[in-house]
C-alpha cells in the first residue's frame, strides 16, 4: 500500500493541553500508512477569540496558512482542531462569495508572494479516515479487542457546522461508526453536537464548568463510561474540571475523556505512550483497567 | 418640579420605554450590508436560536433579541450587552434558523464593534481575553494557552489564579503545560502583512 | 459628459414560458436592467435565423431568445428545434465577427421571473464591457 | 400573405392605468410621441383604457377618424388583449388590427429610471405601429368540444367536480391511484373549525360517485399518456390488476377472513403504518368501491405459488378472484380534464432535531389522526407506542413550512388542524397540551373563533419554534420523558418542557410525482412545486393549457372548504366550455403558398401535431388547418420561405424589428 501524504496543521493546542491529541494522531496514521507533512513555521488560524476583534486579518491569518500549504506543495491540509478546520473553511468560503474579502486577502498574498489560497482542501482526520481509508480497511488491521466500556462519541459544534463537510450537522455518526469497526460498543448520545463552551471555562469559568458538566452527567446517565471526542478544546474542558464538579456537583464523576485518535490507534496495535493515553487527567483507574493490562495483547491476538 | 426631579433620583425604576430618536436604522442597514448578516431583515422573530443556543440561558438579551434590537437600530444596548460576548461560536443557531440567518456573523460583527466604539463591558474577561488572545497572535503568530490565560486574570481578577491552580498542577503533571511562549520563525514578515490592519 | 453605454438587446420569448415570466417579473416588481426590447412569439421554434442576422443588421446590440425548458414547450418540441438552429446559427455570427456573448438562448419557466432578471441583467453587464457594436452615433438618446 | 394595402389609418392609445403606468413613463410624452408616427392619424393617453369610457373612445374615433388599425400600449396581451380586441369588433373593426405594447408588466413595474422607461415604451410603441400596418383582417375557427370530463385524483376535491359534473348531464371518468378513492380526508377523524366527523360527511359523497350513471370511477389507475388540445383530448389510462373482478364481486370481504394469514402483519398504508394489513385488504371499511385488492408482493401464492388459495374457495360460485388478472389500458375521448392530484404531507424525518423515527413518541399529525379516529388502529383511543396514555403532549407547529431549509411556504392548514389535535387529544385523554407557534393563522369562517375556544380549554400556547425534541434529562422530573426546548418568545425565557408524546404539524408539499404529472398534461409548476393557476386571481383554476383545470391541493395547500369551491369552480369552466359546444381558435394556423413550395418535405417532420401532409402528385406540402396549433416552427424551419403564419407573419416581425431598432 503506497502511502498517500497529507499536509499537517496541528494548531496552537496540539502544543499545549492538546499534546495527546497530535500523538495519538500521529500514532494513527502511521499504523494505517499516512503521512502527515506538517505545514512549516504556521502561524494561528485566526479562530474565535481573534476574529472578535478583527476579521479582515483573521482571514489573512488563515489564507497565509492555506497558501503557504499550496506553497510546500499540498493539495489537501489536514487539521486535528475544530477551531482551526473551521476558520480555514470559513475563510475559503467566505473568500469565494465576497469579491471584497477576496480582494482584501488576494493582495497581502501577491504581496507576500504567496500562491492563492482557494485550490487546497482543508480536512479533518476523522473525514480523511472515513472517507480515505475506509471502515473496512481500519477493520482488517484491528490486533486488539476493546476492553473498555462502552462510549459516548461527542462531535462538539464547529466539525458540522457551516463551511464544514466533516458530517452531517445535526445528527453526525462517523465517529461512531470508526469506534464500532474497531469494536468499540457506543451509545446514542443526545448531546453529541452541543458545544462544550471552548473557552467559557477560562473566563466565565462557572458557566463553561456547568456545560461540562451536563454533557458528563447525560453520557454517564445513558450508560457511556468514557467519552470519545475529535477537538482539543473539547477533550480539555470534559477533562480538566471532573474533580471540581465532584466537589460542587457532588456526582461520583470519573469518566475518561478520549480523542478518537487514542481508541483507534489502540485498536490497531499502538503503544499506550505513543498514543499519550498518561496525558488524561480524570478516569485514570479505567484507563489503567482498560488499556495497559491488555498491552500484551498484541502479539497474542495477530 | 422639584419634587418630581427628586422623586426621579430617588426611584430605582429604570425606564424601558425606547424613543424612536435613540433608534438608528442607518445603523441597522451598516450591519446588515456586513458578509454573512444579510439575512438580518428577515428575521421572523421564532427564537430557534435562542431555543438552540447552549449559552443563552446566562444572556441579558438572548440572540432573538439581539436581532431585533438591531434591526430597530438600538445601537447602544446591542453593542454594550454581555450576549455577544458569550456567544461561543458553536454556529447552532445558524446550522437551525429557518431563514439561514448567520447569527453568529452578526454576532462577531457586533463584537468587533463594540471593542472599536469602546461600548463592550468592563472587566467582563471574555472581551478581554479576546484583546489579549488579538495581541499575542500579532506579536508572537501563535497563542499559548499558560501565557494567555495569565494575562486574562491579571487584567480582570488575578484573585482567580488561585482557583486556577488546581488545574494547573494537573497539566503540568500530564505535561499538557507548556511554559514557553510559541513565536514563528517568519514573526516580523507576519507583522508586516498584518500591518496597518490594526485594530481594537 | 460620459455615460455608460446602454446596450439595446432584442428580445424573442415565447409565449407560453419566458413571455410569461416577463409578466411574472412585472407582477412582483423584480427590477430589471430595462435594455430588452421583447418580441413576442408563439414558441421559440418560431424565431427564424433571419429575425437574428436581421436585428443584428438593423444595430442590436445583443439578442435574447427565450424559451420553455426542454420537455415542457408548449408545442412538445419547438424549443429543441430552437436549439438546433441555435448551434448552427451561433457558429455563422461568429464568423459574421460578432462576439459570442450577443446571441444567447435561455430556458426559463412561467414561474422564473426572478431568473428573467439575472439573465438579463448579466447580458446586459457583458454588453457594456464588450460595448457597441457599431459606433453609437452621437446624441441619439431623445 | 399580409400588405399594408391601402392608406393606413392608425390610432395609438397610452394607458395610465391608474399610476401602475404613469408613474414611471410619461405618458404624456408618449402620447406626443405616438402621434409623429408615420400613418398615426390620432394618439391619446387615457386613465384607464380597459374602462368602458376607455374602450368607448377608442370605438369613437374608429368611426370618426375612421381607423382601421389600433395600438394599445397598456398592461399584457395576456391580461387585455381580448378585452380590447372585442372594442374593436364592437367599433366594426376586425379584432385583429389591434397591436398590444406591453409597458406595465414589462416596463413601468420593472423599472425604475423614468427615462429609460420612457424610452423603452417608444421604442415598443413605434415597433408596434410598424406591425400593426401590416396586420390583417382575420376570422377565428371553431373547435367541437367533447362533452365527456376527466378527473384525475379521487380526493374530496376530484370527488366533488366529477359529482357537479355528473349531475349536469355530463359524462365522467374519475381516475384514482389508489385502491379507494376519499383520499386524505377520508384519513381524517373531525374537520375543523365545527368538528363534524370527516366520514359522515364524505362517505355519502363516495357511494353517490359509486352509483352515478355518469360516472365511470376507475380506481388502482393512473393516467399515463394525454393527446390533443381542448375540445378532444386523447387520454390512455393504466389499471393495475387488482386481482379481484369488480363486476363480480359483492364486497362481502368473507375473502379477508379466509385468507390464510390469520394476523395481519404487513404495514397498513391508510393507517400509516400504525395498523397492519393482510396480503389480500380494503382499504378502511367504507372504501368505495367495496372491493378488495391483493399485494402481490406479500401474497403467498403470488411470491411462492405454494398458497391454500382459501380465499378463492372462501369467494366459491362468485368467483369474482382471479389471479391470471392482468393489467390493462383504457383509452377515451375526452373534452376537458380537470386535475386533482392533491399533495402529500411533510416527510418529518428531513428535521433530525425533532426526532421523528428516532423517539417512539414523537408522532406525525396524520397519524395522530388515525390515533383519534374511532375505526383506526386504537379504535379512537389515543395510546403511545408503549402503551400509556399520554399525560401532556407538545404540538410543534410550522415542521416542513416557512423554513429555507425545507419548504418555504405556509401550509395554510397545520394551525387550524394542530388546534383541532389539542381539542380533540385533550377530549380522549384529558391531557396536558403545550402548542409551539410562530404565528396562529386563522383567517377562516369560525377559526378565530375556535383559538378562543382553545384558550378558554387551558391549551397552552408557547410562541416559539421548537428548537429541539430530545431525551437528555437534567432534573429527575425529564427522566423518561421528551424533553421540549423552546425560547417562550412572548416571555422572554428559555424553556425546557418535558412531554410524553410529541406531535408534528407537517406541512403540506407537491405529489411526488408532481414533475411528471405535470409534463404528462403539459402544464407549469410554481416555484414551489405546486401546479401554476393561469392566473392568481383572475384565473384561479384555469391553466395555460386550454381545457385543463386545477383543483384542491395540487395548486397549493389548502383547507377542505377552499378545497370543494375550487373544485366547484373548476367543474363550472368546464361546464362553461362543454355548453358553449365550441372554443373559438386564436386564426395564427401556417399556411404553405403553394406555388412557392419546392417540395423538400422538410416541414413535415418539424411538426409536432402531424398537420402537415404531403400531396403526392402536386409535390407540395398542405397544412391542415384545424390541427394546426400555430407554433410556426414550420415557418421558421422552410427554405423555400414558402409557410407563413396568420398573426406573425415574417414581414410582421421584421417590421417590429426594425421599429424597435430605428431610432427616432
Amino acid at each position: 500500500m503506497m502511502a498517500s501524504t497529507y499536509g499537517y496543521f496541528p494548531g496552537c493546542s496540539a502544543r499545549g493541553t492538546g499534546v495527546a491529541y497530535e500523538e495519538s494522531l500521529l500514532t494513527l496514521f502511521r499504523l494505517l500508512n499516512l503521512s502527515l507533512d506538517e505545514l512549516k513555521d504556521w502561524n494561528c488560524c485566526g479562530a474565535t477569540s481573534y476574529m472578535s476583534i478583527d476579521e479582515g486579518s483573521a482571514f489573512l491569518l488563515s489564507a497565509r496558512n492555506l497558501s503557504r500549504a499550496r506553497q510546500a506543495g499540498h493539495r489537501e491540509l489536514v487539521t486535528p482542531c475544530s477551531a482551526c478546520y473551521l476558520v480555514l473553511r470559513k475563510t475559503q468560503d467566505y473568500a469565494a462569495r465576497y469579491p471584497e474579502i477576496a480582494k482584501s486577502v488576494g493582495d497581502s498574498l501577491v504581496a507576500a508572494n504567496l500562491p492563492p489560497l482557494d485550490s487546497v482542501t482543508v480536512r479533518h482526520p476523522m473525514e480523511v479516515l472515513y472517507n480515505d481509508v475506509g471502515l473496512e480497511r481500519i477493520k482488517s488491521k484491528v490486533v486488539r479487542h476493546w476492553r473498555g466500556g462502552r462510549v459516548a462519541c461527542y462531535y462538539g459544534c464547529q466539525l458540522v457546522r457551516p463551511f464544514a463537510e466533516a458530517d452531517r450537522p445535526h445528527d453526525p455518526t462517523r465517529m461512531d461508526e470508526l469506534l464500532q469497526a474497531v469494536g468499540v460498543p457506543t451509545i446514542d448520545y443526545s448531546l453529541k453536537t452541543k458545544c462544550c463552551g471552548g473557552s467559557l471555562t477560562g473566563t466565565i469559568h462557572e458557566v463553561g464548568v456547568r456545560l461540562n458538566y451536563i454533557l458528563l452527567k447525560e453520557a454517564a446517565r445513558k450508560g457511556a463510561e468514557a467519552i470519545v471526542t475529535i477537538c482539543p478544546l473539547c477533550q480539555y474542558n470534559l477533562d480538566a474540571y471532573q474533580g471540581e464538579i465532584r466537589k460542587h456537583a457532588g456526582e461520583p464523576l470519573d469518566m475518561p475523556v478520549f480523542f478518537f485518535t487514542q481508541i483507534l490507534g489502540w485498536a490497531l496495535g499502538g503503544d499506550a505512550r505513543s498514543l499519550g493515553l498518561g496525558r488524561a487527567i480524570s478516569g485514570r483507574r479505567s484507563i489503567e483497567e482498560w488499556f495497559s493490562k491488555h498491552a500484551e495483547e498484541v502479539e497474542s491476538y495477530v | 418640579m422639584k419634587r418630581l426631579k427628586a422623586f426621579w433620583l430617588s426611584t430605582e425604576m429604570r425606564r424601558k420605554m425606547k424613543f424612536q430618536r435613540e433608534a438608528d436604522p442607518l445603523w441597522a442597514q451598516k450591519i446588515a450590508e456586513r458578509p454573512g448578516c444579510e439575512g438580518l431583515f428577515s428575521c421572523l422573530q421564532c427564537g430557534t436560536c435562542s431555543g438552540t443556543c447552549p449559552l443563552s440561558i446566562y444572556m441579558d438579551f438572548a440572540p432573538r433579541r439581539i436581532i431585533a434590537l438591531v434591526r430597530e437600530g438600538f445601537k447602544e444596548d446591542a453593542l454594550s450587552c454581555q450576549t455577544i460576548w458569550l456567544c461561543a461560536s458553536c454556529y447552532s443557531c445558524a446550522v437551525h434558523c429557518p431563514r439561514q440567518i448567520h447569527i453568529t456573523d452578526v454576532m462577531y460583527s457586533l463584537k468587533r464593534e463594540a471593542i472599536q466604539e469602546k461600548l463592550y463591558p468592563r472587566h467582563f474577561p471574555i472581551p478581554v481575553l479576546a484583546q489579549e488572545f488579538y495581541k499575542m497572535v500579532r506579536r508572537k503568530g501563535r497563542s499559548s494557552e499558560f501565557w494567555l490565560v495569565l494575562r486574562m486574570a491579571f487584567r480582570t481578577n488575578p484573585m482567580q489564579l488561585l482557583g486556577m491552580a488546581g488545574t494547573g498542577w494537573q497539566l503540568m503533571r500530564t505535561g499538557r503545560l507548556r511554559l514557553r511562549q510559541d513565536r514563528i520563525e517568519k514573526v516580523k514578515e507576519l507583522q508586516s502583512e498584518l500591518a496597518g490592519r490594526e485594530v481594537g | 459628459m460620459p455615460e455608460t453605454f446602454e446596450p439595446k438587446i432584442v428580445a424573442f420569448f415565447c409565449n407560453w414560458c419566458t413571455y410569461l415570466a416577463a409578466d411574472l417579473a412585472g407582477t412582483s416588481r423584480i427590477k430589471y436592467a430595462p435594455n430588452t426590447r421583447v418580441v413576442r412569439v408563439m414558441c421559440s421554434g418560431r424565431v427564424d435565423p433571419q429575425f437574428i442576422l436581421d436585428a443584428f443588421a438593423k444595430g442590436a446590440d445583443g439578442v435574447l431568445i427565450g424559451g420553455c425548458h426542454p420537455g415542457d414547450c408548449h408545442y412538445q418540441e419547438g424549443n429543441y428545434k430552437a436549439l438546433r438552429r441555435f448551434v448552427l446559427l451561433k457558429r455563422l455570427v461568429k464568423q459574421m465577427g460578432i462576439e459570442e456573448a450577443r446571441l444567447r438562448l435561455e430556458w426559463i419557466s412561467a414561474a422564473e421571473g426572478e431568473r428573467v432578471k439575472t439573465v438579463v441583467n448579466d447580458m446586459v453587464e457583458k454588453l457594456r464591457v464588450l460595448g457597441p457594436r457599431v459606433p453609437v452615433r452621437q446624441k441619439e438618446v431623445a | 400573405m399580409s400588405k399594408a394595402n391601402g392608406d393606413i389609418r392608425i390610432g395609438v392609445y397610452v394607458c395610465h392605468c391608474g399610476t401602475n403606468i404613469s408613474a414611471v413613463v410619461d405618458v404624456k410624452s408618449l402620447a406626443a410621441y405616438g402621434a409623429t408616427l408615420p400613418n398615426v392619424v390620432v394618439s391619446r393617453e387615457y386613465k384607464y383604457l380597459c374602462s368602458d369610457p376607455g374602450q368607448d373612445l377608442i370605438r369613437q374615433d374608429i368611426a370618426e377618424r375612421k381607423l382601421n388599425r389600433v395600438v394599445v400600449a397598456s398592461c399584457s396581451p395576456h391580461l387585455h388583449e381580448q378585452t380590447f380586441r372585442n372594442a374593436l369588433a364592437t367599433g366594426g373593426l376586425n379584432p385583429f388590427f389591434l397591436q398590444m405594447v406591453n409597458i406595465r408588466e414589462q416596463d413601468s413595474w420593472v423599472t425604475e429610471d423614468k427615462q429609460a422607461a420612457t424610452r423603452k415604451a417608444r421604442d415598443l410603441v413605434r415597433a408596434a405601429a410598424r406591425r400593426v400596418a401590416w396586420n390583417e383582417s382575420l376570422e377565428r375557427d371553431r373547435i367541437p368540444i367533447h362533452p365527456a370530463v376527466m378527473v384525475v385524483g379521487g380526493g374530496i376535491a376530484g370527488i366533488h367536480a366529477a359529482l357537479t359534473l355528473a349531475n349536469s348531464g355530463k359524462h365522467v371518468y374519475l381516475v384514482e391511484r389508489e385502491p379507494t378513492i376519499g383520499g386524505h380526508m377520508a384519513q381524517f377523524d373531525k374537520t375543523f373549525p365545527t368538528l363534524d366527523c370527516a366520514a359522515c360527511i364524505l362517505t355519502p359523497k363516495m357511494s353517490a360517485v359509486k352509483s352515478h350513471k355518469n360516472i365511470t370511477l376507475w380506481t388502482y389507475s393512473e393516467v399515463t399518456q394525454v393527446d390533443g388540445y381542448v375540445g378532444n383530448f386523447k387520454v390512455k389510462v393504466r389499471r393495475w390488476p387488482r386481482y379481484i373482478k369488480e363486476d363480480l364481486c359483492s364486497g362481502c370481504l368473507e375473502c379477508l377472513k379466509a385468507c390464510v394469514y390469520k394476523e395481519a402483519k404487513f404495514p397498513d398504508d391508510f393507517n400509516v403504518g400504525l395498523a397492519k394489513r393482510k396480503p389480500i385488504y380494503i382499504s378502511f371499511p367504507q372504501a368505495v368501491p367495496q372491493v378488495p385488492v391483493i399485494d402481490p408482493e406479500t401474497c403467498i401464492q403470488f411470491k411462492s405459488g405454494k398458497c391454500k388459495k382459501t380465499c378463492i374457495d372462501a369467494c366459491g360460485e362468485r368467483h369474482a378472484i382471479s389471479l391470471q388478472m392482468e393489467e390493462k389500458t383504457e383509452e377515451v375521448e375526452v373534452g376537458n380534464i380537470i386535475l386533482a392530484t392533491g399533495s402529500q404531507p411533510f416527510d418529518a424525518r428531513r428535521i433530525p432535531y425533532y426526532g421523528y423515527g428516532v423517539y417512539p413518541n414523537v408522532y406525525t399529525a396524520l397519524e395522530v389522526e388515525r390515533l383519534v379516529n374511532a375505526s383506526g388502529p386504537t379504535a379512537g383511543e389515543v395510546v403511545l407506542r408503549d402503551g400509556r396514555t399520554p399525560k401532556t403532549v407538545g404540538i410543534v407547529h410550522c415542521v416542513g413550512s416557512r423554513d429555507e431549509n425545507t419548504n418555504r411556504w405556509c401550509s395554510r392548514v397545520c394551525c387550524m388542524y394542530s388546534l383541532k389535535l389539542a381539542h380533540l387529544i385533550k377530549e380522549h385523554t384529558g391531557a396536558d397540551i403545550f402548542n409551539f407557534y410562530i404565528d396562529i393563522r386563522t383567517p377562516g369562517k369560525g377559526f378565530e373563533e375556535f383559538y378562543q375556544k382553545l384558550l378558554n380549554e387551558r391549551v397552552h400556547f408557547v410562541r416559539g419554534r421548537v428548537a429541539e425534541v430530545t431525551d437528555w434529562a437534567l432534573d429527575p422530573t425529564e427522566e423518561d420523558k421528551l424533553v421540549i426546548r423552546v425560547e417562550d418568545t412572548l416571555a422572554g425565557i428559555v424553556r425546557r418542557i418535558p412531554v410524553d408524546m410529541v406531535v408534528l404539524a407537517t406541512g403540506l408539499e407537491p405529489q411526488a410525482d408532481a414533475e411528471q404529472v405535470r409534463r404528462l398534461f403539459n402544464i407549469s409548476c410554481a416555484s414551489g412545486g405546486f401546479f401554476l393557476e393561469r392566473h392568481p386571481k383572475l384565473a384561479p383554476v384555469s391553466t395555460f393549457t386550454d381545457g385543463i383545470f386545477l383543483a384542491g391541493c395540487c395548486q397549493g395547500p389548502k383547507d377542505i372548504p377552499d378545497t370543494v369551491a375550487q373544485a366547484g369552480a373548476a367543474a363550472a369552466e368546464a361546464l362553461a366550455l362543454i355548453d358553449a359546444g365550441f372554443v373559438e381558435t386564436e386564426p395564427n394556423a401556417a399556411y404553405v403558398m403553394e406555388e412557392v413550395c419546392s417540395g423538400c418535405k422538410t416541414c413535415v417532420a418539424m411538426c409536432p401535431f402531424t398537420a402537415i401532409e404531403f400531396l403526392q402528385e402536386e409535390r407540395k406540402a398542405r397544412i391542415n388547418q384545424a390541427k394546426c396549433k400555430g407554433c410556426g416552427t414550420c415557418v421558421a424551419a422552410c427554405p423555400s420561405g414558402s409557410i407563413y403564419q396568420h398573426l406573425f407573419e415574417d414581414r410582421q416581425i421584421f417590421e417590429e424589428i426594425e421599429g424597435i431598432l430605428t431610432n427616432a
